[in-house]
C-alpha cells in the first residue's frame, strides 16, 4: 500500500488533454454534434423531450444574437462541450465518486456505474454540460447495431458527459504501447474534432509545448477560458477571431 | 442466564427478533444458490482438458488476447481445419453438433461465460502484454471441460492484480487504478 | 406539596363567580388540575372513540396514498425520472422542495419540545408530543421525497457510509453526503427523543387497554412499571436529548442549505442560506404545529380541556418572532446578493420578481411576512384555533414557495444564457400530494394508537402550578420540581 | 490487402450477436446468457474485438465524400472521413455521420415487394420510440424480381421504358446509360431536391453562356481575400458543404497575413450568412442590380473606361430597389475593388427567381472586375472526373415537367425510380403523383419505404449505400478529378439486392440487344470495365499494372484521383463586352411576403428518416424535429404573432400550417421555410413530422429552366392554434422571452 | 438501582407492595419500613410521575445514563474520525475529486460533528434499555392504581412477619398491601 505521504494530487495549471476551439471559422454545421453521438452511442430523446432540455448532447453549438435587424449579427458559434476542469466544480459534490478526477488522464470522469442520479454534479456545473438519462429512451433494433462497442450504453438514471473520447485516447495508448512508442500528436482525435469540416476543433496534449494545440494557443494568442474567473481550470480554449 | 435469554425469547420483541434472523438467514440461503448456479448449456461439451492436453496454446485458438480486446472464439474453420482429418468426427456423439454446424453453415452459439460487466471495458491485449497468463484469470483449463470461470469477474479480483502489479511503482498505481481506466 | 394531593375542584365544573383566580383557572390547563385518573380516561377515549367521519378522511387518504404515492413512484422507477418535470438546467425540482419543506416541518416538534422544555416554557406540556410526531413522520416525508429524487434510488444504499468491496466509501466532500449523516442522526434522534416520554404513557394505556391493544401497548411499553430507578434514567435520558438534540436539529437544516449554498451556482452562492434556511424551517414548522393543533382541538374528544387558547396564543406569539425574523434573514440574502451580485445573479433576482413565476415571489412575502404580522398582533386573533389555522396555512403555502423559489426556478438561471429554461412539474404533483396524504395518514394513525397528551408530564407540571396570594393579587407560581 | 478472397462471403458470414453492445445495467441482469456466434470463417487478419475500416463513399448526398467506416464484428460502427480523399480530406458534415442511422434503420424495405400503389410499407406505430412495429414483409423472391425487371424491359418498346435516378453521378448511371445508348430507351433522367434548390441549371446555363462551354463552376473560396456570396449557402448544402466549409476555414484562417472576409446577399440569414462579416439582407429579385451595381463603382473607383457589360446599371437606383443604402453600396465595391483576391458567387435562392439566369451571369460578370478567372481565389470550371466526359447536370424542374407530362400522358409504359423521391421532392403542382397513373408498371429501387415507393407496382430494394458496390464522379469541390469509390462495409443486412445487379441479371434474362449492352456477370465486373482504363492514366494517386490489385488500391484507399489540379480555366475574352438585363425578378402569387424555402442543412431531402439528423438542432434556429416558419419579430408583432402560433402560409399553389419561429435576421417582408420534413412515408421518424414547402411553390420558372422557387409572394393567415416548437436554444437566455422584460 | 434479587436466592422471603395515596404517607411508610429493618435497596418505590428522590427521602438513584452517553459520543467521534481521516486512503490511490484535499478540511467538521451526536444520542437511547432492562415483560402487570396517581411501594420482607408488615403499613394510610409478582426491583 502506498502511504499517503506519498500521494500527489494534481493541482497544476495546465492539465494533460486539452482542446483549441476557433469560434472564427466554426460553422455551426453540428457535425461535431452528430459525429460525438455516433461514437458515444448517444441516444436521441424525441421532440417533446428534446424541447424540453432534455436532450443528450454531449456538444451543443451555442449562437446569440447582437443588435436588431438590420443591424443584427449572429454571435460566433460556440461549440460547448465539458471543459474538463483541472479544479471541477462537479466532481466534490457527488456523494458517490461517481464524478472524479483521473490522476492518470487529468480528465473528469464520469463513472456510469457509480451514478445514482441524484444530478448534483449537473447543477454545479458552470457550463451545463452534463445530460441526463431521463428515461431509457429506446433504440430499436437494428438501430442497436451502431452501437459503438468501447462504449458503454447508459440507462436511465445515470448522469453522462462528453468523456474528451477517452475510449480513443486508451485506444491510441494501446496500440503505442503495443508498437513501444509514444503517443504520437495527431495520431488519434476526438469525434468532434475528427469530424469537424472546417476544422475548428483541435485535439492534444496541452502539457506538451510542441503539440498542435499548443502551437494554435500560442499562434492565435487571444485564446479564451470560458468562466475561469470561477477557478474551474478549463483545458479547452476558444478563439473568438474576427 | 440461558433461561433468561429463552424467556426473552418468549416475548413478542423476542418473536419478532427470531423471525428476522430466520428471514436473513433463508434470503442468505437464496442468494447463496442462486449465486452458485449451474453454468449454462453449452452446443458442445467442450472438453477443454482434451485439447490442453495435446498441447495446443490458448492462443491457438483464442488468438484475439493478444492483439485486441477480445480473445474471441475460434472460427468453424479452425475447429474444423483439424476435425476433419480425425476419423473420430464422424461418428462421436460429442462433435455431432460441430459437425451439423459446419455442414450447414450456421455457427454455434456458444454462452460466454468469462464476462465483464457491460460498464467495464477490459483489453486482453494490454494484460497478455503485462505478463500476465491466461490461468490466472480463468483458471486451469487443463482440469476442465466445459469452460466455467473460477471467479466471479468483480472489481475486487481486478483491483487486488492491478494493486499487487503495481506494487511501489506509483505512477503505475495511480494508471491501474484510475476509474477512467476501465470505466468509460 | 398541596398541588398534588389537594386536588382542586376542576374550574370548568362549576365556577360561579369569576373571580381573578377562576379566570387564571379557565385561561391556564397548568392551573385548572383534573385527577390523574380523570385525565388517563380523557385520553384514553380519545384514542378509542372514532367518528365515521375519520374512517371516511383515512379511506380516502389511503387511495390517494396508493396512488399519489406509491404507483406514482413505482411508474417513476420503471419509467425513469422523464415523467417528471425535471430537465436541463433545472435538475433539481419538486421533490427537493418537498425534501426540505418536510425537514422544515420537523424542525418545530424538536424546537417545542427541546428548547422549550430546556427553558422550562410549561405551556409545551400538553403538546410536545403532538409535536414531536410531527418531526418524526415529515422527516419520514423528507426521506421519501429525496429517494423519490434519486435517478437510481434502487442503488440509493450506495451512499450508506459502509465500503464497497474495493473499499470506496462514499465521498465525504459531498454535501449530500453530509446531508444523509444529518438527516439518519436527526431522524434516529427525533424518533428515540418521541419514544423515551412515551414509554410511560405506554404503559399508562397498557394498563387500560384489552385485546390487540394491550398486546400493542405491552410490547411498546417494555415492562415499564414507574420505579425510581426507570424514572431517574428516563429523566437523565430526556435531559440529555433535550440539549443535544438542538445542535443536531440546527445542524440538518444548515446541511441542507449547504447542498445549496456550497455551490457555484448564482443566487445559491450565500453565508447566510445556514441560518435562513433553520429559521424558514421553524416558520414553516410552527406554522404546521398550529395547523395541527387547531385540527386535533376540533376533532378528538377531551382536547379542548388540554389544548387552549393559551396554546395558540404561545405559538403564534412564536410564530410572530420567527416571521421578523424570517424577514430578516431574507432581507439580508437579497440585499447582500443585490448589492453585491454578478450580473447572472442580478439577472436571477430580477427572473425572482418579473419572470413568469414572479407572482409566487410575492405570494411567498405576503404569505410569511404580510399575513402574520398582520394578523398575530392581536391577542384575541392569535389565540383563536381558526384563525391560526389559517395564518398557518399560509405560512406553509409560502415557505414551499420559497423552497420552490430556490430550487426549481433559480436553477432556471445560470451562467449559460443558452440553456435557460423553466421547470414545469409532471409526476412530482400526485407524488407531492401523495407524501402529504401520507403524512396526515400516519398522523392519523398515531392519534388512534398512541396517547396524543404526555398525560404523565401535565400531571408534573399542574403539581408544579400554584397560585399564590400576594396581597390582593393572585399570581401563578411555579415550583421547581427536579 | 488482398484482394483474393471474396469479401462478400466473408460479409455473409459475419452473423454475430449483439452482445457486444448489452447494456448497462445498474441493476438489471447482466449479459449472462448472451449467444456469441463466432464467424464460420475469417480473414486472417481480423480479431474478434478488433475493429476493421473500410473505406467507401458517403450517398447521403451528391458530393461524393470519401468516407471510412469503422467495422466491428461485421456491423458498421462509425463512419469517419477518408483522409485520403482529396474532396473532404478526412472530414464529414453531420449528414454523413448519420449515415448508419440509415444502415440501421428501423424502417427499411426487407425484400422484393409487390404491392398495390398507395399501401403501406411498413405498419405506423403512433409513437415512433415505441418497439412494436412492422416493415411489410417481403412476398416474392428476388429470381421473380429479375423476372419481372426483364420482362418489363421485354415487354415495351424502348421509348416507352424510363428510368428516374437521383442526382448523384455514379456508376448505376453510367449503366443505365449505357444501356439507353445501346437499346433506345429512353436516356435516364437525374434529378434531387438538393440541386432543385442549388438551381444547378441556371449556374451551368450562365456559365455556358459566358463562357462559351458548359459547366459547373468551381468557387476558390479558400484562396480569395473577400468573397460576396449572393444567395449561395455553400456552407450549408450548397454543392459540396464539406469542401466549400474548408474553403471558409482557409478564408478565415488566422495563419495568412489578412483575414479573408465574406459578405453575403441574402434577404434571410443562413449560417453562411451568420458567419459572414456583413449579412446584406437584399431585396428578393434585385440581386442583379445590386451585383451589376457593385461592379459598375468598383470600375468607377478604379477609373478607365466602363466596359458595356456594367454600362447600364445605375447605382442609385439598384441602391433604392435593393434597399441597400448607396453608401453601403460603395462602400462594399470599395472594398471588392481594393482587394487582390475579391470573388462573387451566385447560387440558391438568388437564381431561384424568374430572372435567375440574369442574377447569375451579373454575378459571374462580376468576377470579371476582380479578373480573377483561372487564378487562386478565383472562379474555375469544376474538373471533371476521371472518367468523364462531359459535364452532364441533373435535370432541371422544367425538365421534370415535361418529364412528368410524359408520364401523364401514357407515352412512357414503365418507369424505374432509383435514388430519387420525387413524390415528395418535386412541387405539388407538377402532380408527380398523379402522372404516375398513366405509366403501367412502376418499379422502385427504393432503400427506404419512401412516398414514391409507396406509389409503385413493385418495390426491389437496393443495398444501403454502406452494403454496396460503386463508385461516385466528384462533380464539384476538389481542384484535383475524384472518382470515390465505393465497397460494402458490412453485409446486406436485409434481403436487398444491388440495382446494378438486378439490371444487369435482367439485361441477360431479357436477352437480345439487352444481354449485349450489358455483357457482364454483375455489378463488380461491371465496375471493373469501368475503373480499367484509368489504370492507363497519369498523374493517379495510385496505379496498378493489373486491374485485380488495381481495384484492390480503388477499395482500399476509396477511389482514385489524380494529383494534379485538373480546374478549367474559363474563356473570359469577351465577358465585359456582353449587355447584361439588370432586371428586377417578378414573382407570382398575391402575398405581401417573399417566400424563401430553404434546404434544412441537418435533414436535407433525405435525412428524415434518422433519428439522430433529426434531434441535431438546425445551426441557424436550433429547432429539432419540425418544420417552421421564419418571421421577423417585427412583422409578426405586427401581424400579432408570437413563437410556436401556428399560421396557414397560402400562396397560389398551396397552403401549409406550419408554427413560427420569430427569426431576427430576416427582411420583415419575407419568409423563409425550411425543407426537409413532411413526409407521408419513408418511416418512423420522418412520417407526419412537420410540413414540406414544395407544397406552396407554384410552377414558375427562370430562363434556364430552374424552377423559381424564391419567386412566389405569399399570405399569413392567422390559425389561432399553437405548436411548441422543440428548440435547443433557450427563449430566455438567447432571446429574452419570458425573463420578465421583452427584449 | 437495587440489584438483581431472584426468588430463588431469598426462599422464605415475600414480596409486598403497599399502595398509598398521596406522597406524604408513602413517606412515612419508607421511614417506617426502615425502621422495622428493611434495608433501602430492599424497597423501591413506584409512581405514576418522576417523583425525586428527596421528596420521599429515598438515595439518589444511580444511572449509568450520561456516562454510556459520554462513552456513546467518544466512539461516535471515533466512527467519524475514521470516515474522514482513514476511509480516503482505503481505496488503494486516494480519489481525486476537484482540487480538493484527501481529508477536506471543514467537512472533516461536520463529520465528525454529525457522528458524534449520533453515537450520544443513540448510547443515551439505549442506556436507558440497558439501565432499566428494557424490554422486560416479566411482571405483566403493574399496579394500574400507579398510572391514577398513587404511589406504591415495593419492599421485601421476611415470610413469617408479612402479617405485621401489612398492618404497619395499613396503619399508615396504605390502601391495599398485597403480595406482588415481580423479579427485580
Amino acid at each position: 500500500m502506498i502511504r499517503p505521504e506519498e500521494i500527489k494530487m494534481s493541482t497544476e495549471e495546465t492539465g494533460k488533454w486539452g482542446m483549441v476551439i476557433d469560434q472564427d471559422i466554426c460553422t455551426g454545421c453540428q457535425a461535431c454534434v452528430a459525429a460525438c453521438a455516433m461514437e458515444n452511442n448517444i441516444t436521441f430523446v424525441g421532440e417533446k423531450d428534446s424541447g424540453y432540455g432534455r436532450s443528450m448532447h454531449w456538444i451543443r453549438i451555442e449562437r446569440f444574437w447582437e443588435g436588431e435587424y438590420p443591424e443584427v449579427k449572429m454571435t460566433p458559434n460556440q461549440p460547448m462541450l465539458c471543459q474538463q476542469c483541472g479544479s471541477a466544480t462537479c466532481e466534490p459534490v457527488c456523494p458517490a465518486f461517481a464524478t472524479v478526477h483521473s490522476q492518470a488522464e487529468q480528465l473528469n470522469l464520469q463513472v456510469y456505474n457509480r451514478c445514482v442520479g441524484t444530478r448534483y454534479c449537473a447543477n454545479n456545473c458552470p457550463y451545463q454540460v452534463r445530460s441526463f438519462n431521463w428515461r431509457d429512451y429506446k433504440r430499436p433494433e437494428p438501430l442497436s447495431n451502431q452501437f459503438n462497442p468501447d462504449v458503454t450504453v447508459r440507462r436511465r438514471g445515470v448522469m453522462e458527459k462528453c468523456t474528451f473520447c477517452i475510449q480513443r485516447i486508451h485506444k491510441a495508448q494501446d496500440t503505442a504501447k503495443s508498437e513501444g512508442r509514444e503517443v504520437v500528436d495527431g495520431e488519434f482525435t476526438t469525434a468532434c474534432a475528427q469530424a469537424c469540416p472546417a476544422s475548428a476543433i483541435t485535439f492534444g496534449r496541452v502539457d506538451d509545448p510542441e503539440s498542435l494545440v499548443s502551437q494554435l494557443a500560442r499562434a492565435h494568442g487571444h485564446g479564451v477560458k470560458h468562466l475561469e474567473e470561477l477557478g474551474t481550470l478549463p483545458n479547452v480554449t476558444y478563439f473568438k477571431g474576427g | 442466564m440461558i433461561k433468561r435469554l429463552f424467556d426473552w425469547l418468549k416475548q413478542p420483541l423476542g418473536l419478532i427478533a427470531v423471525g428476522i434472523a430466520l428471514l436473513t438467514l433463508f434470503s442468505l440461503a437464496a442468494y447463496g444458490i442462486n449465486y452458485t448456479q449451474q453454468a449454462p448449456a453449452q452446443p458442445v461439451q467442450f472438453p477443454h482438458t482434451t485439447h490442453v492436453g495435446f498441447g495446443i496454446q490458448c492462443l491457438y485458438c483464442h488468438p484475439g488476447a493478444a492483439k485486441g480486446p477480445a480473445a474471441g472464439i475460434p472460427t468453424e474453420a479452425k475447429c474444423w481445419g483439424c476435425h476433419n482429418q480425425i476419423a473420430k468426427t464422424e461418428t462421436s456423439l460429442l462433435l455431432a453438433p460441430l459437425k451439423q454446424s459446419v455442414e450447414s453453415r450456421t455457427p454455434l452459439e456458444w454462452v460466454p461465460v468469462a464476462q465483464v460487466p457491460d460498464f467495464v471495458q477490459f483489453n486482453h491485449r494490454a494484460h497478455i502484454a503485462a505478463g500476465q497468463n491466461c490461468e490466472n484469470c480463468h483458471g486451469d483449463m487443463s482440469k476442465l471441460t466445459v469452460a466455467e470461470n473460477p471467479q466471479v469477474f468483480n472489481m475486487g479480483f481486478c483491483l487486488a492484480c492491478h494493486k499487487k502489479v503495481a506494487g511501489e511503482n506509483h505512477e503505475l498505481l495511480v494508471k491501474l487504478t484510475d476509474c477512467g481506466t476501465c470505466h468509460y | 406539596m398541596a398541588g398534588y394531593n389537594k386536588k382542586a375542584e376542576p374550574a370548568h365544573a362549576k365556577a360561579e363567580s369569576h373571580s381573578h383566580a377562576e379566570h387564571l383557572r379557565e385561561k391556564h390547563l397548568m392551573l385548572d388540575p383534573l385527577p390523574r385518573g380523570q385525565m388517563n380516561s380523557m385520553v384514553m377515549e380519545s384514542m378509542y372513540e372514532t367518528s365515521w367521519k375519520f374512517w371516511v378522511v383515512f379511506a380516502i387518504l389511503s387511495v390517494i396514498v396508493a396512488y399519489g404515492l406509491f404507483y406514482s413512484w413505482g411508474v417513476m422507477i420503471a419509467e425513469g425520472l422523464g415523467v417528471a418535470g425535471v430537465n436541463r438546467p433545472s435538475y433539481w425540482g419538486i421533490f427537493l422542495v418537498n425534501t426540505v419543506f418536510w425537514i422544515g416541518i420537523s424542525h418545530a416538534g424538536t424546537f417545542i419540545s427541546a428548547i422549550l422544555r430546556v427553558f422550562k416554557a410549561e405551556f409545551r406540556r400538553p403538546f410536545t408530543r403532538a409535536a414531536e410526531l410531527m418531526t418524526t413522520f415529515g422527516l419520514v416525508q423528507a426521506g421519501f421525497s429525496v429517494f423519490m429524487h434519486m435517478g437510481r434510488v434502487w442503488l440509493a444504499y450506495w451512499l450508506m457510509p459502509y465500503a464497497n468491496q474495493r473499499m470506496l466509501w462514499p465521498n465525504l466532500h459531498s454535501p449530500l453526503t453530509w446531508d444523509l449523516l444529518a438527516i439518519t442522526t436527526y431522524l434516529l434522534s427525533s424518533t428515540m427523543y418521541l419514544f423515551l416520554p412515551l414509554i410511560p404513557d405506554l404503559a399508562m394505556a397498557r394498563d387500560r387497554s384489552t385485546g390487540w391493544r394491550k398486546t400493542f401497548y405491552k410490547t411498546l411499553a417494555l415492562g415499564f412499571r414507574g420505579t425510581e430507578g426507570e424514572w431517574a434514567h428516563l429523566r437523565n435520558a430526556m435531559n440529555i436529548f433535550a440539549f443535544a438534540i438542538i445542535p443536531v436539529m440546527f445542524s440538518v437544516h444548515t446541511i441542507v442549505s449547504w447542498d445549496f449554498a456550497a455551490a457555484t451556482r448564482p443566487g445559491w452562492n450565500s453565508s447566510i442560506f445556514g441560518p435562513y434556511f433553520v429559521i424558514g424551517a421553524l416558520h414553516s414548522g410552527m406554522g404546521a404545529v398550529i395547523m395541527v393543533l387547531a385540527v386535533v382541538r376540533g376533532t378528538m374528544k377531551h382536547m379542548k380541556y388540554f389544548i387552549r387558547a393559551e396554546h395558540f396564543d404561545g405559538i403564534a406569539k412564536l410564530m410572530l418572532i420567527i416571521s421578523m425574523a424570517w424577514a430578516y434573514f431574507f432581507f439580508n440574502d437579497y440585499m447582500v446578493q443585490w448589492y453585491g451580485g454578478d450580473k447572472w445573479t442580478h439577472q436571477l433576482l430580477h427572473f425572482h420578481e418579473a419572470g413568469p413565476m414572479g407572482w409566487m415571489w410575492f405570494a411567498m412575502l405576503i404569505f410569511n411576512i404580510a399575513v402574520p404580522w398582520a394578523v398575530l398582533w392581536n391577542q384575541k386573533w392569535r389565540s383563536t384555533p381558526w384563525i391560526v389555522f389559517i395564518v398557518g396555512f399560509f405560512i406553509n403555502v409560502g415557505m414551499w414557495f420559497e423552497r420552490y423559489i430556490i430550487i426549481p426556478i433559480s436553477l432556471s438561471i445560470n451562467r449559460m444564457p443558452f440553456t435557460w429554461r423553466l421547470y414545469e412539474p409532471g409526476i412530482e404533483i400526485p407524488l407531492g400530494i401523495g407524501t402529504l396524504a401520507f403524512f396526515i395518514l400516519l398522523y392519523m394513525g398515531a392519534s388512534k394508537l398512541i396517547p396524543l397528551i404526555p398525560v404523565w408530564e401535565v400531571e408534573e407540571g399542574q403539581m408544579a402550578h400554584e397560585l399564590k396570594q400576594f396581597g390582593r393579587e393572585t399570581v401563578v407560581s411555579v415550583s421547581e420540581l427536579e | 490487402m488482398s484482394n483474393n478472397f471474396s469479401r462478400r462471403d466473408f460479409l455473409k458470414l459475419a452473423g454475430v450477436g449483439a452482445a457486444t453492445s448489452a447494456i448497462l445495467t445498474g441493476c438489471g441482469p447482466a449479459s449472462r446468457y448472451v449467444k456469441r456466434e463466432p464467424y464460420m470463417l475469417m480473414p486472417e487478419y481480423n480479431y474478434n474485438g478488433q475493429s476493421t475500416y473500410y473505406a467507401t463513399t458517403c450517398r447521403e448526398c451528391a458530393a461524393g465524400c470519401g468516407l471510412v467506416v469503422r467495422t466491428s464484428q461485421g456491423r458498421a460502427i462509425k463512419a469517419e472521413g477518408n483522409a485520403n480523399n482529396p474532396l473532404n480530406l478526412g472530414k464529414t458534415c453531420a449528414r454523413g455521420q448519420a449515415t448508419l442511422h440509415g444502415l440501421y434503420n428501423p424502417n427499411r424495405v426487407r425484400g422484393p415487394i409487390k404491392h398495390k400503389r398507395g399501401d403501406r410499407l411498413y405498419e405506423t406505430a403512433a409513437d415512433p420510440f415505441e418497439d412494436e412495429f412492422k416493415d411489410a414483409d417481403s412476398n416474392m423472391n428476388w429470381d421473380d424480381a429479375t423476372q419481372t425487371v426483364a420482362d418489363a424491359l421485354k415487354k415495351y418498346k424502348p421509348s416507352e421504358i424510363a428510368f428516374l435516378m437521383g442526382t448523384t453521378s455514379d456508376h448505376l448511371f453510367d449503366l443505365v446509360a449505357d444501356l439507353s445508348t445501346q437499346t433506345g430507351i429512353t436516356p435516364p433522367v437525374r434529378f434531387g431536391a438538393l440541386s432543385m434548390f442549388e438551381s444547378r441549371a441556371t449556374l451551368a446555363k450562365a456559365a455556358e453562356n459566358l463562357f462559351g462551354e458548359s459547366g459547373l463552376p468551381f468557387f476558390d473560396v479558400g484562396g480569395a481575400q473577400v468573397v460576396f456570396s449572393f444567395g449561395a449557402n455553400f456552407l450549408e448544402t450548397w454543392l459540396s458543404p464539406v469542401s466549400y466549409t474548408r474553403g471558409f476555414a482557409g478564408l478565415r484562417e488566422a495563419q495568412k497575413k489578412q483575414r479573408g472576409k465574406l459578405i453575403q446577399f441574402e434577404s434571410r440569414m443562413s449560417s453562411t450568412a451568420g458567419k459572414a462579416d456583413e449579412w446584406i439582407p437584399i431585396r428578393p429579385g434585385t440581386e442583379a442590380l445590386v451585383a451589376l451595381a457593385i461592379g459598375r463603382l468598383a470600375l468607377e473607383m478604379r477609373g478607365g473606361p466602363l466596359p458595356r457589360a456594367f454600362s447600364d446599371i445605375d447605382p442609385e437606383d439598384a441602391a433604392s430597389k435593393s434597399g441597400i443604402k448607396i453608401e453601403t453600396l460603395q462602400k462594399l465595391a470599395e472594398m471588392f475593388a481594393n482587394s487582390t483576391g475579391a470573388l462573387a458567387i451566385p447560387g440558391g435562392a438568388a437564381l431561384g427567381q424568374s430572372n435567375g439566369l440574369a442574377v447569375a451571369e451579373a454575378v459571374l460578370t462580376l468576377n470579371a472586375v476582380a479578373d480573377n478567372f483561372g487564378k487562386p481565389g478565383g472562379v474555375f470550371f469544376s474538373a471533371l472526373a476521371p472518367n468523364q466526359a462531359m459535364y452532364q447536370r441533373p435535370a432541371s424542374v422544367k425538365e421534370m415537367q415535361d418529364f412528368t407530362k410524359k408520364l401523364a400522358d401514357g407515352k412512357i409504359k414503365v418507369l424505374f425510380v432509383h435514388g430519387v423521391n420525387p413524390v415528395f421532392e418535386l412541387p405539388a403542382v407538377l402532380e408527380f403523383k398523379k402522372a404516375l397513373d398513366g405509366v403501367e408498371q412502376v418499379i422502385s429501387f427504393a432503400t427506404f419505404p419512401d412516398e414514391t415507393a409507396l406509389e409503385a407496382d413493385f418495390v426491389f430494394p437496393d443495398h444501403h449505400g454502406l452494403e454496396s458496390w460503386g463508385y461516385q464522379r466528384v462533380v464539384t469541390g476538389s481542384a484535383q478529378p475524384v472518382l470515390s469509390g465505393s465497397q460494402p462495409v458490412v453485409s446486406p443486412f436485409y434481403d436487398t439486392r444491388a440495382t446494378a445487379d438486378v439490371l444487369i441479371a435482367a439485361a441477360q434474362l431479357a436477352g437480345g440487344k439487352f444481354a449485349s449492352a450489358l455483357p457482364f456477370k454483375d455489378e463488380v465486373e461491371f465496375l471493373q470495365s469501368k475503373v480499367a482504363p484509368l489504370m492507363s492514366e497519369a498523374d493517379g494517386f495510385f496505379s496498378a499494372p493489373d486491374i485485380n490489385t488495381f481495384m484492390a488500391y480503388f477499395q482500399q484507399y476509396g477511389g482514385w484521383w489524380k494529383t494534379t489540379d485538373a480546374r478549367l480555366v474559363p474563356t473570359t475574352a469577351d465577358i465585359f463586352n456582353r449587355s447584361l438585363k439588370a432586371t428586377e425578378a417578378e414573382f407570382a402569387g398575391e402575398g405581401e411576403f417573399f417566400f424563401v424555402p430553404f434546404v434544412s442543412p441537418t435533414i436535407a431531402e433525405a435525412g428524415a428518416n434518422k433519428p439522430w439528423l433529426q434531434e441535431l438542432p438546425d445551426p441557424t434556429t436550433t429547432v429539432m424535429w419540425n418544420t417552421w416558419v421564419e418571421i421577423n419579430p417585427v412583422t409578426a408583432e405586427e401581424l400579432g404573432l408570437v413563437d410556436d402560433d401556428v399560421v396557414k402560409i397560402v400562396s397560389e399553389a398551396g397552403e401549409l400550417e406550419l408554427p413560427v419561429y420569430r427569426y431576427p435576421a430576416i427582411r420583415p417582408d419575407t419568409i423563409a421555410i425550411p425543407f426537409g420534413q413532411g413526409h407521408t412515408a419513408y418511416g418512423r421518424y420522418a412520417e407526419g413530422r412537420g410540413v414540406n414547402p414544395t407544397d406552396l411553390l407554384g410552377g414558375h420558372f427562370n430562363e434556364a429552366g430552374d424552377l423559381a422557387f424564391a419567386g412566389m409572394k405569399v399570405k399569413i393567415e392567422k390559425t389561432g392554434k399553437k405548436q411548441p416548437l422543440s428548440r435547443l436554444e433557450s427563449m430566455m437566455g438567447v432571446y429574452g422571452v419570458g425573463l420578465g422584460e421583452e427584449k | 438501582m437495587a440489584d438483581n434479587i431472584s426468588r430463588e436466592e431469598h426462599s422464605g422471603q415475600v414480596s409486598l407492595l403497599a399502595v398509598f395515596p398521596d406522597l406524604m404517607p408513602a413517606a412515612d411508610a419508607l421511614d417506617q419500613l426502615r425502621a422495622l429493618g428493611i434495608s433501602d435497596d430492599q424497597m423501591n418505590v413506584i409512581s405514576g410521575i418522576p417523583v425525586t428522590e428527596a421528596m420521599l427521602g429515598r438515595p439518589s438513584q444511580w444511572t449509568n445514563v450520561p456516562r454510556l452517553a459520554a462513552g456513546g459520543s467518544i466512539l461516535g467521534f471515533c466512527a467519524g474520525a475514521f470516515l474522514v481521516f482513514v476511509t480516503p486512503y482505503l481505496y488503494p490511490v486516494p480519489i481525486q475529486v476537484g482540487t480538493q484535499a484527501f481529508v477536506p478540511g471543514p467537512p472533516t467538521v461536520v463529520v465528525l460533528f454529525e457522528l458524534t451526536m449520533l453515537g450520544m444520542l443513540l448510547s443515551t437511547f439505549l442506556g436507558v434499555f440497558l439501565d432499566s432492562y428494557f424490554p422486560n415483560y416479566r411482571p405483566m402487570e403493574y399496579v394500574k392504581e400507579v398510572s391514577d396517581g398513587k404511589i406504591a411501594i415495593f419492599f421485601i420482607c421476611p415470610e413469617e412477619s408479612k402479617e405485621k408488615f401489612t398492618k404497619a403499613m395499613t396503619a399508615l394510610g396504605a390502601e391495599k398491601v398485597e403480595v406482588a409478582e415481580v423479579e427485580h426491583l
